[in-house]
Protein backbone atom coordinates (compact mmCIF):
# COMPACT_ATOMS: atom_id res chain seq x y z
CA UNK A 1 0.00 0.00 0.00
CA UNK A 2 1.92 2.82 -1.37
CA UNK A 3 -0.74 5.22 -0.47
CA UNK A 4 -1.14 8.23 2.23
CA UNK A 5 -4.31 8.83 3.77
CA UNK A 6 -5.52 12.65 3.84
CA UNK A 7 -8.10 13.96 6.37
CA UNK A 8 -9.61 17.10 6.43
CA UNK A 9 -11.85 18.76 9.05
CA UNK A 10 -14.13 22.14 9.27
CA UNK A 11 -13.64 24.96 7.31
CA UNK A 12 -11.07 23.31 5.41
CA UNK A 13 -13.00 20.10 4.79
CA UNK A 14 -15.68 22.32 3.47
CA UNK A 15 -13.31 24.28 1.27
CA UNK A 16 -11.94 21.39 -0.71
CA UNK A 17 -15.31 19.66 -0.65
CA UNK A 18 -14.52 16.27 0.92
CA UNK A 19 -13.52 14.78 3.80
CA UNK A 20 -10.53 13.13 2.51
CA UNK A 21 -8.28 11.75 -0.04
CA UNK A 22 -5.66 9.43 -1.14
CA UNK A 23 -2.55 10.49 -2.31
CA UNK A 24 -0.03 8.20 -3.69
CA UNK A 25 3.25 8.48 -1.48
CA UNK A 26 5.65 8.68 -3.92
CA UNK A 27 7.54 12.47 -3.62
CA UNK A 28 6.00 12.77 -0.58
CA UNK A 29 8.51 13.50 2.05
CA UNK A 30 6.27 15.65 4.67
CA UNK A 31 3.84 16.90 5.59
CA UNK A 32 3.78 20.21 3.61
CA UNK A 33 4.61 18.05 0.77
CA UNK A 34 0.86 16.43 0.95
CA UNK A 35 -0.28 19.99 1.80
CA UNK A 36 1.03 20.81 -2.25
CA UNK A 37 -0.33 17.75 -3.63
CA UNK A 38 -3.55 18.07 -2.24
CA UNK A 39 -3.87 21.83 -2.84
CA UNK A 40 -2.63 22.11 -5.98
CA UNK A 41 -0.02 25.01 -4.29
CA UNK A 42 2.97 24.69 -5.62
CA UNK A 43 4.27 27.73 -3.07
CA UNK A 44 6.75 26.78 -0.29
CA UNK A 45 4.79 27.40 2.92
CA UNK A 46 0.54 26.57 3.66
CA UNK A 47 -1.51 29.08 4.34
CA UNK A 48 -1.37 30.29 8.50
CA UNK A 49 -4.25 28.70 10.49
CA UNK A 50 -3.54 25.66 8.71
CA UNK A 51 -2.84 23.03 11.60
CA UNK A 52 -1.26 19.47 11.18
CA UNK A 53 -1.66 15.97 12.46
CA UNK A 54 0.27 13.16 11.23
CA UNK A 55 -0.95 9.66 12.59
CA UNK A 56 -3.16 12.06 14.78
CA UNK A 57 -0.44 13.54 16.66
CA UNK A 58 0.11 17.50 16.21
CA UNK A 59 3.21 17.63 14.02
CA UNK A 60 4.95 20.68 12.32
CA UNK A 61 4.26 20.92 8.15
CA UNK A 62 8.15 19.71 8.12
CA UNK A 63 7.21 16.49 9.92
CA UNK A 64 8.26 13.17 7.79
CA UNK A 65 5.78 11.13 6.21
CA UNK A 66 5.67 7.92 4.75
CA UNK A 67 3.05 5.48 3.03
CA UNK A 68 0.60 4.18 5.60
CA UNK A 69 0.69 7.35 7.34
CA UNK A 70 -2.34 9.55 7.83
CA UNK A 71 -2.41 13.47 7.55
CA UNK A 72 -5.21 16.01 8.74
CA UNK A 73 -5.33 19.40 7.68
CA UNK A 74 -7.41 21.41 10.06
CA UNK A 75 -8.18 25.06 11.66
CA UNK A 76 -8.14 25.75 14.93
CA UNK A 77 -10.10 24.34 17.49
CA UNK A 78 -12.66 25.11 19.43
CA UNK A 79 -13.71 22.80 21.37
CA UNK A 80 -14.96 22.76 25.00
CA UNK B 1 -11.58 7.60 31.67
CA UNK B 2 -12.28 9.36 28.47
CA UNK B 3 -15.31 8.85 26.34
CA UNK B 4 -16.17 10.60 23.35
CA UNK B 5 -19.77 10.43 22.41
CA UNK B 6 -22.69 11.22 20.13
CA UNK B 7 -25.53 11.19 22.43
CA UNK B 8 -26.97 13.86 25.38
CA UNK B 9 -25.67 13.13 28.73
CA UNK B 10 -26.27 14.31 32.34
CA UNK B 11 -23.02 15.57 34.07
CA UNK B 12 -24.31 15.03 37.37
CA UNK B 13 -26.01 11.52 37.08
CA UNK B 14 -22.55 11.16 35.37
CA UNK B 15 -20.59 11.78 38.42
CA UNK B 16 -22.61 10.24 40.68
CA UNK B 17 -22.21 7.07 38.45
CA UNK B 18 -18.84 6.96 38.05
CA UNK B 19 -18.49 7.41 42.21
CA UNK B 20 -20.91 4.85 42.71
CA UNK B 21 -18.49 2.23 40.23
CA UNK B 22 -15.44 3.22 42.59
CA UNK B 23 -16.48 2.12 46.08
CA UNK B 24 -12.86 1.89 46.67
CA UNK B 25 -12.44 5.36 46.42
CA UNK B 26 -14.86 6.31 49.43
CA UNK B 27 -13.04 8.21 52.05
CA UNK B 28 -9.61 8.27 50.24
CA UNK B 29 -10.10 12.16 48.35
CA UNK B 30 -11.05 14.86 50.16
CA UNK B 31 -11.79 17.53 46.95
CA UNK B 32 -13.50 16.81 44.37
CA UNK B 33 -13.45 19.60 41.76
CA UNK B 34 -15.75 19.46 38.02
CA UNK B 35 -16.02 21.88 35.20
CA UNK B 36 -19.12 21.25 32.61
CA UNK B 37 -19.15 23.31 29.51
CA UNK B 38 -23.03 23.31 28.16
CA UNK B 39 -24.24 25.21 24.90
CA UNK B 40 -25.54 29.34 25.61
CA UNK B 41 -28.40 30.27 23.38
CA UNK B 42 -26.04 33.66 23.02
CA UNK B 43 -22.61 34.16 21.33
CA UNK B 44 -21.03 37.36 20.21
CA UNK B 45 -23.91 39.34 20.47
CA UNK B 46 -25.91 36.48 18.57
CA UNK B 47 -28.73 34.43 19.00
CA UNK B 48 -28.11 31.00 18.98
CA UNK B 49 -30.57 27.99 17.65
CA UNK B 50 -28.64 25.39 17.39
CA UNK B 51 -24.37 23.91 17.19
CA UNK B 52 -22.96 20.92 15.48
CA UNK B 53 -19.57 19.57 16.88
CA UNK B 54 -17.58 18.25 14.47
CA UNK B 55 -14.20 15.96 15.72
CA UNK B 56 -11.67 14.30 14.53
CA UNK B 57 -12.75 10.62 15.67
CA UNK B 58 -9.82 8.79 17.32
CA UNK B 59 -7.48 11.69 17.90
CA UNK B 60 -9.99 13.26 20.10
CA UNK B 61 -9.73 10.45 22.14
CA UNK B 62 -6.13 10.08 22.12
CA UNK B 63 -5.65 13.73 22.89
CA UNK B 64 -7.55 13.30 25.62
CA UNK B 65 -6.41 10.44 26.81
CA UNK B 66 -2.73 12.27 26.99
CA UNK B 67 -3.99 14.93 29.14
CA UNK B 68 -5.86 13.04 31.28
CA UNK B 69 -2.64 11.20 31.90
CA UNK B 70 -0.22 14.39 31.72
CA UNK B 71 -2.61 15.43 34.78
CA UNK B 72 -2.60 12.17 37.11
CA UNK B 73 1.28 12.43 36.61
CA UNK B 74 1.66 15.63 37.94
CA UNK B 75 -0.62 16.30 40.30
CA UNK B 76 -1.98 13.75 43.48
CA UNK B 77 -5.59 12.47 41.92
CA UNK B 78 -7.65 9.86 40.90
CA UNK B 79 -8.28 9.48 37.23
CA UNK B 80 -10.37 11.92 35.41
CA UNK B 81 -13.71 11.69 34.00
CA UNK B 82 -13.89 13.45 30.71
CA UNK B 83 -16.82 13.23 28.47
CA UNK B 84 -17.18 14.94 25.43
CA UNK B 85 -19.82 15.30 22.92
CA UNK B 86 -19.83 15.66 19.14
CA UNK B 87 -22.70 16.00 16.57
CA UNK B 88 -25.69 18.06 17.60
CA UNK B 89 -26.17 19.75 20.07
CA UNK B 90 -29.63 22.16 21.30
CA UNK B 91 -28.72 24.78 23.42
CA UNK B 92 -28.17 24.30 27.28
CA UNK B 93 -26.94 20.94 26.59
CA UNK B 94 -23.64 20.37 28.28
CA UNK B 95 -20.64 19.64 26.13
CA UNK B 96 -18.02 18.81 28.39
CA UNK B 97 -17.36 17.26 31.76
CA UNK B 98 -14.33 16.98 33.48
CA UNK B 99 -14.39 15.79 36.74
CA UNK B 100 -11.32 15.30 38.74
CA UNK B 101 -10.81 13.50 42.64
CA UNK B 102 -8.12 14.35 44.68
CA UNK B 103 -6.75 13.95 48.49
CA UNK B 104 -6.46 18.06 48.55
CA UNK B 105 -8.26 21.05 46.83
CA UNK B 106 -5.42 22.18 45.00
CA UNK B 107 -4.75 19.53 43.31
CA UNK B 108 -8.30 19.03 42.36
CA UNK B 109 -8.25 22.65 41.01
CA UNK B 110 -5.03 22.52 39.06
CA UNK B 111 -5.38 19.28 37.35
CA UNK B 112 -9.47 19.86 36.37
CA UNK B 113 -8.41 23.52 35.09
CA UNK B 114 -5.36 22.11 33.42
CA UNK B 115 -7.40 19.12 31.76
CA UNK B 116 -10.32 21.93 30.50
CA UNK B 117 -7.68 24.42 29.43
CA UNK B 118 -5.70 21.95 27.29
CA UNK B 119 -8.55 20.58 25.92
CA UNK B 120 -10.02 23.17 24.58
CA UNK B 121 -6.72 24.81 23.05
CA UNK B 122 -5.58 21.63 21.59
CA UNK B 123 -8.53 18.65 21.36
CA UNK B 124 -9.36 18.19 17.25
CA UNK B 125 -13.21 19.50 17.79
CA UNK B 126 -14.86 22.73 15.68
CA UNK B 127 -18.36 24.78 16.61
CA UNK B 128 -20.51 25.36 13.74
CA UNK B 129 -23.56 27.35 15.09
CA UNK B 130 -26.64 28.33 14.01
CA UNK B 131 -27.38 32.01 14.66
CA UNK B 132 -29.64 34.25 13.32
CA UNK B 133 -27.04 35.81 10.99
CA UNK B 134 -26.49 31.89 9.81
CA UNK B 135 -24.61 29.20 10.10
CA UNK B 136 -20.82 30.43 10.53
CA UNK B 137 -17.65 28.25 12.37
CA UNK B 138 -16.44 29.16 15.55
CA UNK B 139 -13.30 31.05 16.00
CA UNK B 140 -11.16 30.45 18.82
CA UNK B 141 -11.29 33.81 21.02
CA UNK C 1 -28.40 30.02 47.93
CA UNK C 2 -26.42 29.34 50.99
CA UNK C 3 -27.04 26.68 53.49
CA UNK C 4 -26.10 25.38 56.84
CA UNK C 5 -27.33 21.89 57.65
CA UNK C 6 -27.10 18.74 60.24
CA UNK C 7 -28.33 16.34 57.52
CA UNK C 8 -26.23 14.60 55.08
CA UNK C 9 -26.55 15.90 51.21
CA UNK C 10 -26.27 14.64 47.80
CA UNK C 11 -23.63 17.09 46.09
CA UNK C 12 -24.70 16.01 42.58
CA UNK C 13 -28.94 15.52 43.31
CA UNK C 14 -28.62 19.56 45.07
CA UNK C 15 -26.56 20.72 41.41
CA UNK C 16 -29.32 18.85 39.32
CA UNK C 17 -31.99 20.04 41.22
CA UNK C 18 -31.03 23.71 41.69
CA UNK C 19 -30.51 23.53 38.06
CA UNK C 20 -34.14 22.34 37.63
CA UNK C 21 -35.19 25.05 40.32
CA UNK C 22 -33.95 27.81 37.76
CA UNK C 23 -35.24 26.83 33.64
CA UNK C 24 -34.64 30.53 32.99
CA UNK C 25 -30.82 30.04 33.29
CA UNK C 26 -30.33 27.40 31.11
CA UNK C 27 -28.53 28.65 27.98
CA UNK C 28 -27.43 31.41 29.83
CA UNK C 29 -24.36 30.20 31.13
CA UNK C 30 -21.54 28.08 29.74
CA UNK C 31 -19.72 27.09 32.28
CA UNK C 32 -20.41 25.59 36.00
CA UNK C 33 -17.47 24.70 38.40
CA UNK C 34 -17.89 23.06 41.69
CA UNK C 35 -16.10 21.93 44.14
CA UNK C 36 -17.03 19.30 47.28
CA UNK C 37 -15.00 18.69 50.09
CA UNK C 38 -15.56 15.49 51.64
CA UNK C 39 -14.27 13.48 54.75
CA UNK C 40 -11.21 11.39 53.84
CA UNK C 41 -10.38 8.34 56.26
CA UNK C 42 -7.34 9.58 56.69
CA UNK C 43 -5.23 12.70 58.08
CA UNK C 44 -2.08 13.85 58.92
CA UNK C 45 -1.41 9.97 59.24
CA UNK C 46 -3.62 8.41 61.19
CA UNK C 47 -6.88 6.63 60.36
CA UNK C 48 -10.23 8.98 60.86
CA UNK C 49 -13.51 7.02 62.27
CA UNK C 50 -15.37 10.20 62.27
CA UNK C 51 -15.51 13.85 62.55
CA UNK C 52 -17.89 16.52 64.59
CA UNK C 53 -18.21 19.76 62.66
CA UNK C 54 -19.05 22.55 65.39
CA UNK C 55 -20.01 26.00 64.22
CA UNK C 56 -21.27 29.50 64.99
CA UNK C 57 -24.93 29.30 63.85
CA UNK C 58 -26.18 32.75 62.74
CA UNK C 59 -22.17 34.01 61.95
CA UNK C 60 -21.84 31.08 59.39
CA UNK C 61 -24.74 31.69 57.33
CA UNK C 62 -23.70 35.63 57.33
CA UNK C 63 -19.96 34.78 56.62
CA UNK C 64 -20.71 32.63 53.14
CA UNK C 65 -23.52 35.38 52.07
CA UNK C 66 -20.88 37.81 52.26
CA UNK C 67 -18.05 35.57 50.29
CA UNK C 68 -21.04 34.81 47.86
CA UNK C 69 -21.86 38.36 47.31
CA UNK C 70 -18.07 39.66 47.05
CA UNK C 71 -18.07 37.01 44.15
CA UNK C 72 -21.03 37.95 42.54
CA UNK C 73 -20.11 41.45 42.36
CA UNK C 74 -16.22 40.31 40.92
CA UNK C 75 -17.31 37.61 38.30
CA UNK C 76 -20.08 37.53 35.95
CA UNK C 77 -21.91 34.82 38.16
CA UNK C 78 -25.41 33.74 38.52
CA UNK C 79 -25.72 33.17 42.31
CA UNK C 80 -23.69 30.57 44.06
CA UNK C 81 -24.91 27.52 45.75
CA UNK C 82 -23.22 26.91 48.95
CA UNK C 83 -24.01 23.84 51.03
CA UNK C 84 -21.97 23.26 54.41
CA UNK C 85 -22.50 20.00 57.16
CA UNK C 86 -22.21 20.38 60.57
CA UNK C 87 -22.62 18.22 63.61
CA UNK C 88 -21.11 14.33 63.11
CA UNK C 89 -20.00 13.00 59.68
CA UNK C 90 -18.84 9.52 58.54
CA UNK C 91 -15.82 8.69 56.57
CA UNK C 92 -17.08 9.72 52.98
CA UNK C 93 -19.77 11.91 53.37
CA UNK C 94 -19.39 15.25 51.57
CA UNK C 95 -18.84 18.10 54.17
CA UNK C 96 -19.61 21.44 51.19
CA UNK C 97 -20.45 22.03 47.88
CA UNK C 98 -19.68 25.24 46.08
CA UNK C 99 -21.29 25.71 42.64
CA UNK C 100 -21.13 28.62 40.15
CA UNK C 101 -22.34 28.78 37.14
CA UNK C 102 -21.23 31.89 34.50
CA UNK C 103 -21.26 32.67 30.76
CA UNK C 104 -17.14 32.38 30.81
CA UNK C 105 -15.03 29.27 32.54
CA UNK C 106 -12.73 31.87 34.53
CA UNK C 107 -15.60 33.88 36.22
CA UNK C 108 -16.26 30.11 37.12
CA UNK C 109 -13.04 28.92 37.97
CA UNK C 110 -12.18 31.67 39.99
CA UNK C 111 -15.26 32.64 41.83
CA UNK C 112 -15.66 28.75 42.89
CA UNK C 113 -11.92 28.77 44.01
CA UNK C 114 -12.33 32.48 46.13
CA UNK C 115 -15.31 30.98 47.78
CA UNK C 116 -14.18 27.99 49.25
CA UNK C 117 -10.47 29.28 49.94
CA UNK C 118 -12.85 32.22 51.63
CA UNK C 119 -14.80 29.63 53.12
CA UNK C 120 -11.88 27.20 54.64
CA UNK C 121 -9.77 29.99 55.85
CA UNK C 122 -12.32 32.37 57.80
CA UNK C 123 -15.85 30.60 58.01
CA UNK C 124 -16.30 29.62 61.59
CA UNK C 125 -16.65 25.76 61.43
CA UNK C 126 -13.84 23.52 63.79
CA UNK C 127 -13.09 20.29 62.94
CA UNK C 128 -12.92 17.82 65.85
CA UNK C 129 -11.80 13.74 64.94
CA UNK C 130 -11.76 10.48 65.70
CA UNK C 131 -8.63 9.17 64.73
CA UNK C 132 -6.99 5.40 66.13
CA UNK C 133 -4.56 8.03 68.37
CA UNK C 134 -7.49 9.34 70.05
CA UNK C 135 -9.90 12.60 69.62
CA UNK C 136 -8.52 16.13 68.28
CA UNK C 137 -9.15 19.31 66.89
CA UNK C 138 -7.78 20.12 63.99
CA UNK C 139 -5.13 22.59 63.20
CA UNK C 140 -5.14 24.43 60.13
CA UNK C 141 -2.43 23.36 58.05
CA UNK D 1 -30.26 45.13 79.24
CA UNK D 2 -27.01 46.03 80.25
CA UNK D 3 -25.50 42.99 79.46
CA UNK D 4 -22.70 40.98 76.66
CA UNK D 5 -23.30 37.76 75.46
CA UNK D 6 -20.34 35.91 75.66
CA UNK D 7 -19.67 32.97 73.08
CA UNK D 8 -16.91 30.43 73.30
CA UNK D 9 -16.41 27.70 70.59
CA UNK D 10 -14.25 24.33 69.86
CA UNK D 11 -10.83 24.23 71.45
CA UNK D 12 -11.47 27.61 73.87
CA UNK D 13 -15.04 26.29 74.84
CA UNK D 14 -13.64 22.78 76.04
CA UNK D 15 -11.16 25.57 77.80
CA UNK D 16 -13.90 27.73 79.49
CA UNK D 17 -16.00 24.04 80.34
CA UNK D 18 -19.23 26.22 78.50
CA UNK D 19 -20.41 27.88 76.10
CA UNK D 20 -21.26 31.14 76.85
CA UNK D 21 -21.49 33.65 79.56
CA UNK D 22 -23.41 36.95 80.26
CA UNK D 23 -21.40 39.45 81.96
CA UNK D 24 -22.08 42.90 82.88
CA UNK D 25 -21.46 45.72 80.44
CA UNK D 26 -20.23 48.00 83.04
CA UNK D 27 -16.24 48.74 82.32
CA UNK D 28 -16.59 46.77 79.18
CA UNK D 29 -15.40 49.28 76.40
CA UNK D 30 -13.73 46.50 74.10
CA UNK D 31 -13.59 43.13 73.34
CA UNK D 32 -10.42 42.40 75.15
CA UNK D 33 -12.20 43.88 78.45
CA UNK D 34 -14.54 40.85 77.63
CA UNK D 35 -11.78 38.54 77.21
CA UNK D 36 -10.23 40.10 80.46
CA UNK D 37 -13.46 39.72 82.57
CA UNK D 38 -14.48 35.95 81.26
CA UNK D 39 -11.01 34.80 81.44
CA UNK D 40 -9.89 36.16 84.82
CA UNK D 41 -6.56 37.08 83.29
CA UNK D 42 -5.54 40.82 83.83
CA UNK D 43 -2.80 40.83 81.40
CA UNK D 44 -3.41 43.71 77.93
CA UNK D 45 -2.64 41.09 75.53
CA UNK D 46 -4.95 37.94 74.76
CA UNK D 47 -3.78 34.58 73.98
CA UNK D 48 -2.53 34.14 70.43
CA UNK D 49 -4.66 32.22 68.05
CA UNK D 50 -7.62 33.39 69.79
CA UNK D 51 -10.13 34.89 67.30
CA UNK D 52 -13.20 37.24 68.14
CA UNK D 53 -16.65 38.13 66.61
CA UNK D 54 -18.09 41.30 67.59
CA UNK D 55 -22.22 41.12 66.64
CA UNK D 56 -20.77 37.87 64.38
CA UNK D 57 -18.37 39.55 62.33
CA UNK D 58 -14.64 39.40 62.59
CA UNK D 59 -13.36 41.92 64.67
CA UNK D 60 -9.94 43.00 66.56
CA UNK D 61 -9.46 43.13 70.04
CA UNK D 62 -9.70 46.68 70.77
CA UNK D 63 -12.96 46.88 68.96
CA UNK D 64 -15.65 48.49 70.70
CA UNK D 65 -18.21 46.43 72.72
CA UNK D 66 -21.17 47.77 74.72
CA UNK D 67 -24.67 46.13 76.21
CA UNK D 68 -26.69 44.28 74.06
CA UNK D 69 -23.66 42.91 72.12
CA UNK D 70 -22.43 39.16 71.27
CA UNK D 71 -18.84 38.38 71.51
CA UNK D 72 -17.15 35.16 70.60
CA UNK D 73 -13.87 33.95 70.77
CA UNK D 74 -12.67 31.01 69.11
CA UNK D 75 -9.54 29.03 67.76
CA UNK D 76 -8.57 29.51 63.94
CA UNK D 77 -11.62 28.16 61.74
CA UNK D 78 -11.05 24.59 59.98
CA UNK D 79 -13.84 24.45 57.88
CA UNK D 80 -14.97 23.47 54.28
Amino acid sequence: MNTINVRYFAGIREKFGRGQDVVNADGIRCAADVWHRVSGVSSVSAPINVLVAVNQEYAPMDHPVRAGDEVAFFPPVTGG
Amino acid sequence: MVRVQRHPFDPWAEIAAHERQYPQWAGKYGATAVFVGSLRDFNQGHTVAAMTLEHYAGMTEKHLDKVSREAIARWEILDPLVIHRYGPLAPADPIVLVAVWSAHRDGAFLACRYIIDELKTRAPFWKHEETDIGRRWVVPE
